[in-house]
């Protein structure tokens, strides 16, 4: 028997396996195909202080082995989140973290203190990096101060696991990790969407509502990847990889290059049973590989 | 109850040149109980074509354990489809959204566009099974466009324009004389075909005082609610269309 | 009858459609498939001051829909290519542009006044964005003074054509771009690869020798066309898009977000013949849309 | 010259759990002439074969104007090359690369392993017309992975070696009493499989003063020397394996 479980400072996962924020729900729309209690993890859809209704559609461009979304953190708002959702989905046994996303730094610290009081809410991931809201995610993300200011203002009153998720559109993403790791972030997750576009050219109009929009799926998988190996070389606190994981052999690439575990988003649109799948390969290549636990993966790459 | 299965092409039809009907071959399991007016997210295995391609179900039979799919060709997916040899697998996710519901009076019109008409044969059926005689108004740009009129015919009258007159009346199915009598002999539409379209029959709806139900075809990622791409201005904010739709009554929308 | 010409400062282009760095030889290994005389101009291999060996093998990964780099600037130095290649490729009836690279920003001047001498060399694209030479060309794409440093240096001893690569590993590209634009650049032309990395997990290693490499081909179009979008609105001068350009809508694409002419890279891997239909399916773009003249295009998005 | 064709698939034929021989039919045009050792870059259209794919010109007939290829499964693109249906186009850019050149001598050995069977053929007859007889020397895991062992013996003597000794001697190819001899009966080494192979047999020509030409499968983006990217370290530097290669003389890389 290989040993799956991980341990990302507070967090216990059962396997590595996560679902990335704003591809899974609540976990609910998937009941139906994998038992949710077998995964590591499931990071519920960006919430925000107030609810949003997000952008106008067009939302979404596919492109070559990838996606464009424009969705703009359409949600209920942390309060419906409390009352009406929370209520159904505590009965999950795996990890539920919360995607904390604002335009202030008041909104991120008000919602986060919010869901701080949730029993059943081992964590947070702070949604610094979103690409498809104008007035804050973005510049927080890309920009190393603010996103310092963020992660420790919302530090101060939040005391559970605390993963700060960061954008992959700047130029060093190993010093912002670095950035976030002193200012109190107990992990980082990565990537983000990078930020794409595309053009019907037969009406010569840009195909999302908001021009541009987070580009995702296997296309990004070798930015990725090689943004996890850059920022799991430069900080102590784990690393969670994602982007474009398609199966297992993606998933054990990222720990590979340094990931304690990983999220697994746009994937789960074409194989609504993807995160099981990747599960059982993940064991498989372990006792192929004689290896007793998932932990002898993370950053056994011979470089 | 939402389910993942393969299922074989087992026939292959073209009817135009841009419309073929795939008849697939479920597998051991019958077949969940469909709503007219639900689709399935069909995976395509070629370059090109990422993720799932939402169609309607087009044509149930639960005895053989066989839904057909009406298919336009219109990009990469769809022409690979189309092309698959017989025998091939196909991996559907389904059955997905909400379908069309049942009137509250016999007197219907179907009213179909483009591959829009692909949901109203099984929609057809379903009134028939429920006693209401289903009647058709099926528009296109010409003659040649015209697909499977005989499946549609053995629910009920069938009426045509094409854009070129070619067959039936010229103009668009709003052109059609069952369109134009002041009091209309009808008091629901089910419709599914381009937007414009859908537009001018939910405007037409309202002004006689018609329920309008219109089944929208936005892009679509998961087709299960969970990525939100998907959704529509209704009266009640975004929803989403895979899973509040893809029929809506027209009033509900912000239309 | 459609016009295809372009104008690109200095430069006059027959058609939009010109080949990138890297990716087409010196033009003579396409000879078999192309009549490179069609072309509206080739940018040959990246070269430097002196002889490269290039990075070690393996320097190639396939990638969903695109590809990993990492040839490292293999090539014979600027002697050489003055003594031994133009003479063979002076004859192509196109713009024969030298990619220009350098460790150091004297090499970079020395290398393009050496260039600057040609008669037939009508411009320069100087390369300040390749991944994969550790010592110099990363730093100078990512960092905006040093890249107004080399562009301003070369300026001075380069009065043709200069059209200035940039990388797209960075924040904000648009800001780079007016900085090489104030600095003297007649043009821009963008992008140059991704960095991006892949793992062989069976291995447990790097698929590249050199760890991280340049990702092209198709899956990077989205970020390319958002980047080409966002630096036409930011400059003047005219800007050259690229990165997974494979047929004419999506060379529309680009020119639609703003720019003036294209480069086709890896698709020339797949398709050797792909310029010669990405020129004849601009022609039929026009000619369905009633346009006659392929400027007609240049930000014509209806954004 | 260099060309870049459409072929039609007209014969797939499996000969072990994992080797698959396709017919390709030439259209209207003759084929160029071939040399042994070159290479096709073969376009897949499947998802996750983005680039052409490298295979050896693994048979020839002129009159048909057909190729022969033989295909290991490995991966996607080999996969899908090996499931596609009769009829299907296939498009090929070659003849690609430098091939086998011919010896100085009468008494030749072709070693090959894994696919790198493949180009050993087409050199075998080759060497035959060129008043030749081949000697093949071929080394697999198990009996079972032996390939088309009749076409070569057609062409001459066939030596195996397995590694669990199921056919042949038990072994790696460097184990078979051929090579063991004090002075070898052969004086020319033409080979084409997995390197450290190659590199044995280089190390074997050299110590007995042979001539050894090892053919590489460096991996290939353009497969035309554009992109520099399939290099090895040779006396003269980086040379690329598409065109100065895939064959080379032992004693020029940096073995
Ligand atoms: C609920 C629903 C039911 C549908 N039922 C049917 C059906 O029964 N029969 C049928 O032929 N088609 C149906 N469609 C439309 C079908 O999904 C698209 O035509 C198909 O996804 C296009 O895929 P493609 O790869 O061939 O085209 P692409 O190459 O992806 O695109 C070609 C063109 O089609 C447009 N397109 C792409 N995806 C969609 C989409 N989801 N909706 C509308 N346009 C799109 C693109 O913008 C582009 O202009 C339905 C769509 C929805 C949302
Ligand atoms: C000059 C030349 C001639 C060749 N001739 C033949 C032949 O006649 N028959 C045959 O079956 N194969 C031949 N090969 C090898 C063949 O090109 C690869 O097996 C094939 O490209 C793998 O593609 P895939 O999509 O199936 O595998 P992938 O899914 O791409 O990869 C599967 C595995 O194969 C490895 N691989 C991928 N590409 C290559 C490559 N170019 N060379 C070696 N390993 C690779 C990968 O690293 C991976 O481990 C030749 C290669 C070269 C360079
Ligand atoms: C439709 C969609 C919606 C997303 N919404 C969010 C979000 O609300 N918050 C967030 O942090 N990331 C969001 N993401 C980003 C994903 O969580 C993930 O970082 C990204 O998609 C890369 O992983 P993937 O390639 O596996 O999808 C979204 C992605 C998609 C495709
Ligand atoms: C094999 C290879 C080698 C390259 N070498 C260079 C180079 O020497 N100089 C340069 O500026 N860009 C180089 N590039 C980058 C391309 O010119 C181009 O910017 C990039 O590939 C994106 O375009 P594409 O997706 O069409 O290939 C190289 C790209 C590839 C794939
Ligand atoms: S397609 Fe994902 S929510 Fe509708
Ligand atoms: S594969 Fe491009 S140079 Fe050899």
């Amino acid at each position: 028997m290989v040993d799956l479980k991980v341990k990302l400072g507070s967090l216990e996962l059962q396997n590595p396996v996560m679902t990335a924020s704003g591809t899974y729900g609540y976990g609910e729309e998937y009941e139906d195909f994998v038992d949710i209690n077998r995964l590591g993890g499931i990071v519920v859809k960006g919430t925000t202080l107030h609810p949003r209704q997000g952008n106008d559609y067009p939302r979404m461009a596919e492109t070559p082995m990838g996606m464009l979304n424009a969705v703009g953190l359409q949600n209920v708002g942390v309060d419906r989140f409390i009352s009406e959702i929370y209520p159904r989905i505590k009965k999950y046994r795996t990890n539920i973290l919360v995607n904390v996303s604002g335009s202030t730094v008041e909104e991120y610290v008000e919602t986060a203190a919010k869901i701080n009081a949730l029993d059943h809410i081992p964590g947070i991931e702070l949604n610094i990096s979103c690409p498809n809201v104008k007035e804050g995610g973005m510049a927080f993300g890309t920009s190393c101060p603010s996103t310092i200011a963020v992660t420790a203002a919302v530090r101060e009153v939040y005391n559970k696991h605390m993963m700060v998720k960061l954008s992959p559109n700047v130029t060093n993403i190993a010093e912002i990790a670095l950035g976030v790791e002193s200012a109190g972030a107990d992990s980082v997750s990565l990537i983000n969407t990078l930020l794409g576009m595309a053009i019907d050219v037969e009406q010569r109009r840009p195909v999302l509502s908001t021009i541009t929009g987070g580009l995702s799926g296997a296309a990004v998988k070798p930015v990725a990847l090689r943004m996890v190996w850059q920022v799991a070389q430069a900080v102590k606190i784990p690393v969670v990889g994602m982007g474009g994981i398609s199966n297992a052999e993606d998933a054990i690439a990222f720990m590979l290059a340094g990931a304690s575990a990983v999220q697994i988003g746009t994937a789960n649109f074409i194989d609504p049973k993807v995160t099981e799948k990747v599960i059982a390969g993940i064991e498989d290549y372990l006792v192929r590989h004689n290896m007793t636990s998932v932990a002898e993966l993370k950053g056994a790459l011979q470089a | 109850m939402k389910y993942l299965h393969d299922f074989t092409l087992v026939n292959s039809e073209r009817q135009t040149d841009d419309f073929v009907v795939l008849t697939l071959q479920g597998g051991a399991e019958p077949l969940p109980e469909l709503q007219p007016g639900q689709f399935a997210e069909v995976r395509v295995d070629a370059p090109g074509a990422y993720l799932r391609r939402p169609l309607s179900i087009h044509d149930v039979d639960y005895d053989k354990q066989q839904i057909k799919l009406l298919v336009q060709e219109v990009g990469t997916g769809t022409r690979a489809l189309t092309a698959l040899a017989l025998g091939s697998t196909i991996n559907m996710l389904y059955p997905l959204g909400k379908g069309y519901s049942l009137p509250d009076s016999k007197r219907v019109l179907l009213v179909g566009g483009g591959c829009g008409v692909a949901p109203l044969l099984f929609l057809g059926r379903y009134l028939k099974k429920n006693g209401i005689t289903p009647r058709f108004l099926i528009g296109t740009r010409t003659a040649a466009g015209l697909v499977r009129l005989d499946a549609y015919r053995e629910l009920g009258e069938v009426m045509v324009t094409t854009e070129d007159g070619s067959a039936g009346t010229k103009g668009y199915v709003i052109h059609h004389p069952v369109m134009k009598t002041e009091t209309p002999d009808f008091d629901w539409i089910y419709t599914c075909g381009p937007e414009a379209m859908m537009r001018i029959l939910a405007k037409y709806a309202n002004k006689h005082g018609l329920s309008c139900q219109v089944s929208l075809e936005n892009h679509m990622a998961c087709g299960i609610g969970a990525c939100l791409c998907c959704i529509t201005p209704t009266k009640d904010g975004h929803k989403c269309t895979c899973t509040d739709g893809p029929v809506f009554d027209s009033k509900y929308l912000q239309w």
